[in-house]
């Protein structure tokens, strides 16, 4: 079985400026075990070379269909934006490792801390740990009303706050003010979003609350052949970890930014 | 029947198709898709004395057709890999090429001679073209003496057969080649990446943090075709060809070129099933082009 | 109001797009499709001293994200272009720029002469960089040496501006591009096509009928970037960039890396309304990224 | 305006093994003058650059249409092959120069040679002469049965024989066996096929007949800028001649092939 598969793009729809809904269908969907897991798109744009890295957003078991959210950034992003329903994308993974669920214990409380295009892959975790049982608070921040994107979604599997950097939207300031202002309390933290954003929340709680961040780097391949996105363990020389093969999840306190 | 089968020295291929050092690991991460005896042969990653962190991150960009890197010879350090990658690889029924590196001609030496002393490695590749550090690298691969001493010092020290890894970035190609042929090299590969470089709109910044870095890729494969074609003219040791092969129509060209065999660096990113694909495919592309073995294709644009 | 205007010894530039030598004739087709008083300047086919026929074809592959070529040179002569091809110019508004060639240091002086007392000229171009004839051409581009004394020649003889085309085909492009600044060059040209072949699987023959060809186009865009970035650094001269330029975007980056102007050449084969198409999309591309005038741009990545 | 425009692809059909019938549809189409004009259209596949040239088969001034023929041959033709009814394709021309019909005079027979894939530039020239009065003779080559193609389409305009080299349809043999054969006369003949053909009829005809052929040869710009498809003209230096601008239609006597 290969871990590469041309998959059927179900839907791929704008549901903020520039954001995307993307819903492939596959066999190797059933491979998807873990939120916080990504894929690697392959795009046939013209002079488009390397695949894509997409976080998984949401699994679909018994329909065999996943989801991604991305934001039209640049070239490859602006050529997935014009595909339609109906056509195929070659799509390799699962790849890298997850969120671990298991982390939080019966009764405790998770915190979810999405940044702009860094919230889709904490989706599946929200549902997941909402199934657990556990409760689970997200906050959500963006750049303005605009952008908001998945607040209805996530409030489905958890209490939801919304920061927006000018205030157009709920609170206004980023997501750490918000988290103070509102004196949120919880167990364990899991965040995605910019590296200032990851950066701040590491100063933060590193000391004092178990936590989980999902990184992102320049990639080539995509499972720790090339070394190309390697990321700061610290430690002993070779202190690098690859962020596609030891990552994209890390522990709070394990990485340095 | 096609005869997929190369033989070269220290080397008994089932067919020309390695994967090129660096874009490969130690094969671990490939061993998960599929199985590594499907292949001619393994490069291993690059190879130092002592353990190094490469350069900073971003390592990666893309530009048309072809992607930058700057990974600056990231690896454990030859200890590590002779004790914790060699013995896994040693399970395979696979030649194992070392790819070798360093800042001086001395630790070229002493790290050729420690990967040669290990039975799993039958042949080694001097790295005397990395465009991504500072010492060394492509240094001994731009002027011919130096590249002509490194590798009789090479020679000289370790007892397996040696490559050696030319780079694109010269203005004769063949002088080096000849020179290094001279000094003692079982054989060459060719090429390595061009030195190029992205700048970011956005930030002005060059996008790899190294600022330059390799280009590898479709891009540059005519720039290889070009260079194994004239180098096949001028020397008599075998070609290991490389650059901007995606799939076995791409291994022919080499092949007519003058390579005796190929290597899969970029394309693996792509396809990470590119390797079997290729081996798969071969056989029906040598044969609708009147092949009954790869010996017939090598070197056939000079006849 | 966003500044598009760039002055270089001998040319003043209503902006910084210029045809690429040899991808334009002399302007006569693209006059047919658009007025060509929109450009910054025009650079003319190379002239030679005596008319030249050329290499046989095919002259043109494709690869992937680039092209080869090798026209070698064809061209009327410098007196025929003097006589038929420049009084039809003088009805532009619009700088012209002779590029160069020949076999010798005489020829290149003479044709320079030649072509410096005509008035539409106003600059020169040499092109030590052609890697599609046998003798001369890249021969000049390759040593600094020769290079150096080339321009210093043709300085002597013509009475106009000289930017000297420099070959990427090259181990150390800084050292060539030092090498004509002290001679005396009054700007840099770069770059000209790297050198590739194509071998067609069917015949096993290459497809150019020369062999070898320039290869251009995006393909070449990063080692370009790569060059003019290295040798901005080093030079005090005005560099006017090339290589894979395929729109505003394209040439944002060029401007970044150290050019204050740039040639557009294969781009022209591709979308015949590239260079207007550029024109018009520079002034929202600089002020996207926060520029009122080309000035400010120019060498960014360097701040 | 501009001589590039984004057609409408009103059809892409295999009429024959690798042989495809493509409709565009543009306002450039009221620019398409002579037979035997060809388009240079941009093709979006991966790593593709240069544009494809192709000659204009039929114009259909009324519906702003034209037709072009073509096989699949290699990268470009091959991702040509794959467009589909109503997507967009970039069309810059017509360019060249083709086939100069008042070469026939009143009364006066043209013959019609057409080899293989070089038979299309033949048909929308068919329907001229035919339309003008004159009698038109088209003789086909096709590697065998299978590949023959528009034979019905040319009998509505003229005479036609079909040769084949297999002989598995119509006379065994090349097109000019086929004219000697049959001893066939005629006043002017227009000839578009592999060179090969090309130079067997060159060396048959040109000291006797007048004649036009159309050639090929490897092309960058299409519009004679950067003189990559020169042919031989003989004569004084520079004796090239772009087969783009001043072809790709020559007289029969007038280039050294
Ligand atoms: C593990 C992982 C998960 C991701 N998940 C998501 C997601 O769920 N939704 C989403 O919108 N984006 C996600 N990204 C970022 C996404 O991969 C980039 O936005 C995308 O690759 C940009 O491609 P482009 O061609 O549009 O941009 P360009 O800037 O044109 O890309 C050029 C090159 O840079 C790389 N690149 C550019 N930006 C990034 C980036 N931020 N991270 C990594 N590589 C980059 C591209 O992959 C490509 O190789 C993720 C990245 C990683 C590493
Ligand atoms: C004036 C003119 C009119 C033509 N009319 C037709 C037509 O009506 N129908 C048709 O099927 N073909 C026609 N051709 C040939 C057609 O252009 C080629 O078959 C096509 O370009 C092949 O592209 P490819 O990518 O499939 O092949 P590849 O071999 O992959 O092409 C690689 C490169 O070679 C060039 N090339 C390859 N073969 C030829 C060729 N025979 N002539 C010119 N360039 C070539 C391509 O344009 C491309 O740049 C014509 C060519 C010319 C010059
Ligand atoms: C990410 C990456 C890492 C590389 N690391 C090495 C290396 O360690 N040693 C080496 O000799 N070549 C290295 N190379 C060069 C490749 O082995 C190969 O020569 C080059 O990429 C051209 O082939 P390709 O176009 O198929 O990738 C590396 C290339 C890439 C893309
Ligand atoms: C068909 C063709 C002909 C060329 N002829 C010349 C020439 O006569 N003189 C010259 O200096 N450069 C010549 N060049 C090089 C271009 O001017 C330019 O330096 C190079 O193509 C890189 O730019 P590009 O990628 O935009 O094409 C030619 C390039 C092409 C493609
Ligand atoms: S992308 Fe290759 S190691 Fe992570
Ligand atoms: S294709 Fe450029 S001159 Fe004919």
């Amino acid at each position: 079985m290969k871990l590469t598969e041309d998959m059927l793009v179900m839907k791929n729809e704008e549901i903020a400026p520039g954001i995307y809904e993307l819903v492939l269908k596959g066999e190797n969907v059933r491979l998807m075990k873990e939120a916080g897991q990504f894929v690697n798109i392959q795009l046939e744009g013209k002079g488009l070379v390397l695949r894509r890295p997409f976080s998984i957003c949401e699994i679909n078991l018994p329909e065999k269909e996943f989801k991604v959210i991305y934001r039209v950034q640049g070239e490859g992003t602006g050529y997935l934006a014009g595909i339609e329903a109906g056509e195929r994308l070659n799509v390799f993974g699962p790849l890298g490792r997850g969120f671990p669920e298991p982390a939080l214990k019966e009764g405790e409380t998770a915190l979810l801390i999405g940044g702009g295009i860094g919230t889709p892959p904490l989706y599946e975790l929200a549902r997941r740990l909402h199934g657990r049982g556990n409760k689970v608070i997200t906050v959500l921040g963006f750049q303005d009303k605009d952008g908001v994107f998945y607040e209805g979604e996530f409030s489905q599997f958890s209490e939801v706050h919304v920061a927006t950097m000018d205030g157009s939207y709920g609170y206004k300031g980023n997501v750490l003010e918000l988290i103070g202002h509102l004196q949120l309390d919880f167990d364990v933290l899991y965040a995605c979003g910019p590296m200032a954003m990851l950066k701040a929340i590491q100063e933060a709680y590193a000391k004092e609350k178990r936590g989980y961040i999902s990184l992102e780097e320049r990639m080539a391949c995509g499972i720790g052949a090339c070394y190309g996105c390697v990321c700061d363990k610290g430690g002993e020389l070779p202190y690098q970890k690859r962020v596609c093969k030891e990552g994209p999840v890390f522990a709070l306190n394990e990485v340095i930014l | 029947m096609i005869d997929l089968s190369v033989k070269l020295p220290g080397l008994q291929l089932k067919n020309p198709v390695i994967p090129a050092s660096g874009c490969f690991g130690f094969g671990e991460e490939f061993a998960e898709l599929y199985d590594l005896n499907q292949l001619g042969a393994i490069t291993i990653k690059a190879a130092t004395l002592e353990p190094r962190t490469g350069n900073p991150t971003p390592r990666i960009a893309e530009t048309y057709g072809g992607i930058l890197n700057a990974i600056g010879l990231q690896n454990p350090g030859v200890e590590a890999i002779i004790r914790e990658k060699l013995p896994w690889l040693e399970q395979f029924d696979l030649p194992v090429i070392a790819n070798v590196a360093g800042d001086t001609v001395e630790e070229y030496v002493e790290v050729s001679r420690r990967l040669a002393e290990n039975k799993v490695i039958k042949a080694l590749e001097l790295n005397i073209s990395c465009p991504n550090v500072e010492k060394g690298g492509m240094a001994f691969g731009t002027d011919a003496e130096t590249a002509a001493e490194l590798t009789a010092e090479v020679k000289k020290a370790a007892g397996k057969p040696v490559y050696v890894k030319l780079s694109p970035n010269v203005t004769d190609i063949v002088r080096i080649a000849r020179a290094v042929e001279e000094a003692g090299a079982d054989g060459l590969s060719m090429i390595n990446t061009l030195l190029g470089m992205r700048i970011d709109l956005k930030t002005g910044k060059t996008i790899l943090a190294n600022g330059t870095g390799g280009l590898s890729g479709p891009a540059i494969k005519p720039v290889a075709i070009r260079m194994i074609y004239q180098v096949y003219k001028e020397v008599k040791i075998p070609i290991i060809g490389m650059g901007g092969i995606q799939d076995a129509r791409d291994v022919l060209e080499f092949l007519y070129a003058g390579a005796s065999a190929v290597g899969i660096g970029t394309a693996n990113f792509i396809n990470p099933y590119v390797c079997p694909d290729i081996i798969r495919d071969l056989p029906g592309v040598l044969a609708e082009h009147g092949f009954s073995s790869i010996r017939e294709a090598i070197g056939f644009a000079h006849r």
